[in-house]
């Protein structure tokens, strides 16, 4: 049972690292929207898709890749993947701001109910997958290879690639940005005034659509991020792959504590990690039970996950 | 009529009824239900599939798990997302039994309602004290839990399913037929009516008041007596126990069940039955558990956007009435009984 | 002196770093109204969530009625005895004044979810008092002309006296006001004072957080003052309102500057 | 009039388009017409195959209409998503709908299981040219009670306990002591198929299972825990039972770990956008299927093309070949549910694909097999059928 394990334990954490970097940066548009509106931003999980059919139409439609085309070297491979990356963060933001005007702007307009406003993300999510769907005639979706996965090194059994590590390093990088920006931007400080209190921050003068679409487009454009480089990794999509890696990461920003940046970070990487630890040892099939009993034992004890919630509301 | 609505309307005619017309309107609209099966060749007609299968299953069965998950969500205000994990208990249940031993379904009926409600408490006593968004990622987590476990232990036979589910035994004479489903729709109708008696006792009592108190303030609810865990698993527990029955009553009627039948779509659509009809009010959940169960089949001819019209009703229903077709009382009984119309 | 009915013993209470009980020590008599006053943030409102359970004590005690509550459920609390109501109102807004009240009285009927379905003998009877026993509390407080009405429409004014109205529904020894006439003007400060006065002899041992002072020194038997979670003076009115450290504790001139 | 009112007038105005947009299909002309159903994944996570054998029986039906005039077929399509849960939704108003005289499908076995009382207790004759679970024409099984399709259920495709054999022999044909890592991908398609594998391989000389295998979710995409264990257990054959897409993402990842073992896959991974999703690490990749149309006739293939528009897809010649079986039934003037299941019982001709169609008692084809396939040059090269 636990011989995988051992055998290969450094390719096990190589791997779940770089998965969980991309639901690190998944669970951050999660996180954004929460941290705000104390809301699941249901549609999330969809953005991510819209996210990956970015990188594709770029690497398709701008530098006309196909299935067969050879991959690309030097400025070239430089200029496809920063492309490709743009696309990927602009479909997921243009969506996410465009989710946020069409299923919750009114909604919020009325005040609080949170559970229409999880009905209408609901209803939103199905048009988006549902639309993608009838786009590709509900087809996977390959991706050329652009980027040659070389193994660079092998350090104790485990295979550092090339994919692996421009993950990890952009993946960290772009969530480094976008910390920074929330904690020291004008724009972040007006977010997180928001995120703290809705109320005080309005009669601060503070323009409160405003600040929410920035909150969005933010948390589409970390998502669409992920799209990106779940593209570069495993060279394929389809319309219904939102729902599977949504609640990953979801659970992941759950675990480290909705509404917590930091919290997403820890939580999607310790996400990635247990999930292919798990996979190895018990078997892939019980992937996801395992990770729902770990949120489970740690909701019991950190009842607002690991790090809490970034704005506690707690008062009795 | 300025400010018209159709529950007020409603509610009305009842506030103003005497003990006789009550009666009266209550027999007229169980018999208008009743007949629901003899209007196929109207133009409540569903494309390709058969009107009276469509009204057992989804309609019928959709309305008695609104109706269970409302006391849930609507009446105690916790929101489960896993709702579905008591339907799959309910209905493997039934598959297990009716594969091993000779109990017919009537037989197996309490049994499944019975596992149904071990699973809300065993689920319920660790994570309800949870609140809000992290209970539902937990029930969540339980629903797909329990599907996966369906699908990887042999003895549920994994992917495959379990076939041959008996029918259930003639009622009054009555066969079951495959071909003509009317009397399992009277059956799961006469389960709807029980729902409805029982929250309806249940919500002018004290339980009712300890659910709308936690709903509203569940600190304050605790301060002013209220035990809030154990009314929070009763609620939890009962509506547990709705879902297993309609578990069972689903397995009797597909005679075939397979974990992918009791996916996390279920849960989330039964949850938008009850949010889009008009949460908390019984009314409002039975007319939501009708539409959707029954929408996607009526707009069959559009085959390929079927969900997309779907996705697309949801949004625009709970934009423009976020409290549902139908929303919970809202006005004052003496208003009503004065029949003033402010 | 009549018996003490609830006995604070060196109760401290710590968050992170921040104590907000120092050592406090406080004991109430039965039949009296003893007012609680102090600066904000001074913790008078902590206070009453360590007494309800709503926070654990860091150390020290509080004993009701002889039980200690160390440990016990919020609503344990309430059954011995304790009631009590919010600064910011917190009443069940979709309820009608009369619901509110007969949800406080339920704590101390047996039928519980079997009696309701099945309209066991004891739950209609039980109902019926009920029913009964709110009428009669809204009538004693003076807004039983509200009883059908939905709580959140309520008049800021009515809001504030069924939350008393709510606390006493659940039959308690001692009942904890937080800053009862917040908002009020004169006028309506003066019927509030005459209402507790008469809630108190009803029977009922009053502890009460309040900033007025007229209303307080007009009412109270006794008034204790915290000032950042250490209580500085506990006496007469007349006595408090002449103590140099509770002047400074409120002006915030350091008595013995010069 | 306030908003609300307008609100709830636009969704009540919205239904009701939506409503008399249904119109009934139009009642039969002068010429003989006739109705089949064709019952697979229309919509949903699986439509693409839904699709592909709606297209083949379409074309079917294009042909036979253009060398028959004066008949006319309509084609209902029965969409169930694949899914267990919908097919018993829709079967029940296919049973009854006696308009219907035959029914190509249903595509998925669960779904063949759950409709199948409903097109009994109709006498509702169906042939399916994708649904492989054994126990649908076993009277043997311990679920035959519900599974045995006798007398309505047929179809033009092998069984699982067929493939597993064949795809046992082939993965292992020419590599010396194969160690075999077998997984699948959780479906309901892939798991008894699996079982199937793993049993035959005990009968392939040298062979041994190794490493306990996976079982991985079909929405997985990070393969990385299943390929590690390929590794542990050094594997050099590695054999999945899935679906095309998903082998493509999972060869790839395989070969990207440096791993050469053969992979091998049955007949959800044969398909041609095997091929072109996983590119240069398909290459060599060995499939068990049943040749596809543009390899079985390259010119059916092209008409094909011109006459529906797109390229043939999976099942496509199962799917012409049920859909034939019908329409020469109807052309020999079969045109009642009865005459129908009496024309099938006794058909016996020559199929698209060269062999003879000939059901035997329990509804299964006496003829055809799997042959093998290697990817070579982005192409399923056919390499002969494997006994």
């Amino acid at each position: 049972m636990f011989t995988v394990f051992i055998d290969q334990f450094w390719q096990l954490t190589v791997s779940g690292i770089a998965l969980g970097f991309i639901y690190v940066l998944i669970a951050l548009g999660y996180t954004m929207v929460y941290g705000v509106l104390r809301m699941i931003n249901f549609a999330n999980s969809e953005i991510f898709m819209w996210g990956t059919f970015g990188a594709i139409v770029a690497s398709r439609d701008l530098f006309g890749y196909n299935q067969t085309s050879e991959p690309a070297h030097g400025a070239k491979l430089a200029l496809v993947l920063f492309v490709q990356l743009f696309a990927s963060m602009a479909f997921a933001g243009l969506t996410a701001v465009t989710v946020e005007f069409v299923a919750y702007r009114r909604l919020r307009a009325k005040g609080t109910n949170r559970l229409a406003t999880l009905i209408s993300a609901i209803g939103m999510s199905m048009v988006l997958s549902e639309v993608m769907r009838l786009l590709t005639a509900s087809r996977p979706v390959g991706s050329p290879r652009i980027l040659e996965k070389v193994i660079l090194v092998e350090v104790w059994g485990a295979q550092i690639r090339l994919d692996t590590l421009i993950t990890i390093v952009a993946a960290g990088a772009i969530f480094i940005i976008l910390e920074r920006f929330v904690k020291l931007s004008r724009m972040g400080k007006a977010i997180r005034a928001v995120s703290m209190n809705e109320d005080a921050a309005k009669l601060m003068g503070i323009n409160l659509n405003r600040v929410i679409t920035t909150t969005f487009l933010v948390g589409g454009l970390a998502t669409g991020a992920a799209g990106f480089f779940y593209v570069t990794v495993y060279e394929y999509t389809k319309f219904n792959i939102g729902f599977t890696m949504g609640l990953a990461a979801f659970t992941a920003a759950v675990i480290g504590g909705i509404g917590n940046i930091r919290g997403a970070f820890f939580g999607g990487v310790a996400l990635g990690l247990a999930e292919v630890y798990a996979s190895a040892i018990l078997g892939t099939q019980w992937k996801s039970v395992t990770i729902f009993i770990v949120l489970v034992l740690v909701l019991l004890f950190k009842p607002s996950g690991l790090f809490g919630e970034a704005v506690t509301q707690t008062r009795a | 009529m300025k400010n018209f609505n159709l529950r007020d309307f409603g509610a009305g005619i009842w506030e103003r009824s005497n003990r006789y017309q009550r009666i009266a309107i209550v027999l007229l609209v169980i018999t208008l239900a009743a007949l629901l099966p003899f209007a196929g060749a109207s133009f409540l007609a569903t494309p390709v599939a058969a009107y009276d299968a469509v009204l057992v299953y989804p309609v019928a069965i959709f309305v008695l798990m609104s109706l269970g998950l409302n006391i849930v969500v609507g009446k105690s205000g916790m929101l489960d997302l896993g709702y579905v994990a008591f339907f799959a208990i309910g209905a493997y249940t039934n598959g297990l039994l009716s594969m091993h031993t000779g109990l017919n379904t009537w037989e197996i009926m309490p049994i499944g309602i019975g596992a149904a409600m071990f699973a809300g408490v065993l689920l319920g006593i660790p994570t309800l004290r949870l609140r809000g968004d992290y209970l539902a990622i937990v029930t969540l987590g339980f629903g797909e839990i329990i599907r996966i476990v369906a699908l990887n232990v042999s003895w549920t036979n994994g992917p495959n399913g379990i076939s041959g589910i008996q029918m259930p035994p003639p009622i009054l004479g009555k066969e079951f037929a495959l071909d003509d489903q009317k009397l399992f729709f009277w059956v799961v109708l006469v389960m709807i009516l029980l729902t409805i008696w029982m929250i309806r006792r249940l919500t002018v009592r004290r339980p009712g008041r300890a659910w709308e108190a936690i709903r509203q303030d569940e600190d304050a609810a605790e301060l002013m007596g209220v035990p809030t865990l154990k009314y929070k698993i009763w609620s939890f527990t009962l509506g547990a126990a709705i879902g297993g029955a309609a578990g069972v009553l689903y397995a009797a009627k597909n005679l075939f069940i397979s974990p992918e039948m009791f996916t996390l779509n279920v849960s989330i659509l039964i949850l938008a039955c009850v949010v889009f009809g008009g949460i908390g009010n019984i009314w409002g959940v039975i007319l939501g558990g009708a539409i959707l169960g029954y929408l996607p089949d009526r707009i069959r001819f559009i085959s390929d956007a079927r969900l997309l019209v779907f996705g697309l009703v949801l949004v625009v229903v709970m934009n423009f009435r976020p409290d549902g077709l139908l929303p919970r009382k809202k006005r004052e009984k003496a208003l009503i009984k004065k029949g003033a119309n402010a | 002196m009549s018996k003490v009915l609830l006995k604070l013993e060196n109760l401290t209470m710590k968050f992170g770093g921040v104590t907000a009980l120092n050592e406090v020590n406080l004991e109430i008599h039965e039949g009296e109204i003893l007012a609680l006053i102090g600066p904000n943030g001074a913790g008078k409102t902590t206070v009453f969530n360590v007494i309800t359970g709503v926070y654990q004590a860091t150390s020290g005690s509080v004993t009701f009625d002889g039980h200690n509550l160390a440990g016990r459920k919020r609503f344990q609390i309430t059954g011995l005895g304790v009631a009590r109501t919010f600064q910011n109102i917190r009443l069940f807004g979709d309820m009608t004044t009369l619901e509110n009240v007969i949800t406080a009285t339920d704590v101390h009927k047996k039928s519980g979810l079997v009696g309701a379905l099945f309209g066991t003998p004891r739950a209609r009877r039980e109902e019926k008092e009920n029913r009964a026993k709110a009428h009669e509390i809204l009538q004693f407080i003076g807004i039983d002309e509200y009883a059908d009405r939905l709580a959140k429409n309520l008049p800021y004014g009515v809001q504030r006296r069924l939350e008393i109205a709510r606390a006493m529904g659940t039959s308690p020894k001692l009942l904890l006001l937080d800053e009862p006439a917040a908002g009020f003007n004169p006028q309506e400060k003066v019927e509030l004072a005459a209402t507790i006065k008469k809630v108190r002899d009803a029977g009922y041992t009053v502890l009460l957080i309040e900033h007025d002072m007229s209303l307080i020194m007009g009412i109270s038997d006794r008034v204790a003052v915290l000032d950042f979670g250490t209580k500085i003076a506990d006496d007469s009115p007349a006595v408090v309102q002449n103590d140099p450290r509770v002047i400074e504790a409120y002006l915030g001139v350091p008595a013995d500057a010069s | 009039m306030n908003k609300k009112i307008k609100a709830s007038a636009a969704i009540v105005a919205a239904i009701a388009l939506s409503f008399g947009a249904f119109a009934t299909t139009s009642a039969s002309a002068a010429t003989k017409t006739f109705t089949l159903a064709y019952q697979g994944p229309l919509s949903g996570g699986e439509a693409s195959t839904g699709i592909d054998e709606q297209n083949g029986v379409k074309y079917a039906i294009k042909v036979f209409e253009a060398a028959n005039p004066g008949y006319k077929i309509n084609l209902v399509s029965v969409d169930d998503e694949g899914d267990p849960a919908v097919a018993s939704k829709v079967a029940p108003g296919v049973g009854t709908n006696t308009k219907i005289i035959g029914l190509i499908g249903p595509a998925y076995s669960g779904a063949t299981i759950a409709s199948l009382p409903y097109y009994k207790a109709g006498n509702l004759t169906v042939i399916s040219p994708s649904a492989t679970r054994v126990s649908l024409t076993d009277p043997k099984s311990p679920t035959a009670k519900s599974d045995y399709g006798r007398p309505i259920f047929h179809r033009v495709v092998a069984t699982d306990d067929k493939q597993g054999p064949a795809l046992a022999k082939f993965a292992t044909d020419g590599v010396t002591s194969p160690k075999v890592f077998v997984f699948d991908d959780q479906s309901s398609y892939a798991v008894p198929l699996r079982g199937y594998v793993e049993a035959a391989l005990k009968n392939v000389k040298g062979a041994t299972v190794v490493g306990g295998g996976d079982s991985v979710p079909n929405t997985t995409t990070d393969f990385s825990p299943t390929i590690a264990k390929i590794k542990s257990s050094g594997a050099n054959v590695v054999i999945y039972t899935g679906y095309y897409s998903q082998a493509a993402v999972f060869v790839k990842q395989l070969r990207d770990s440096g791993s050469t073992a053969v992979f091998a896959g049955g007949d959800g991974v044969f398909n041609q956008q095997f091929a072109v999703l996983a590119g240069k690490s398909g290459e060599g990749a060995k499939l068990t299927g049943v040749a596809g149309l543009a390899d079985v006739d390259a010119k059916i293939e092209a008409d094909f093309k011109a006459k529906i528009g797109v390229s043939s897809g999976v099942y496509a010649v199962e799917s012409i070949d049920a859909a034939n079986i019908f329409l020469s039934g109807i052309k020999a003037g079969k045109t009642t549910r009865a005459a129908i299941n009496k024309w099938v019982k006794s058909y016996n001709f020559k199929g698209i694909a060269g062999a003879n169609i000939k059901f035997n008692q329990h509804g299964d084809i006496s003829e055809g097999g799997f042959a093998g396939f290697l990817v070579t040059g982005g192409k399923l090269v056919n390499k002969g059928p494997v006994a």
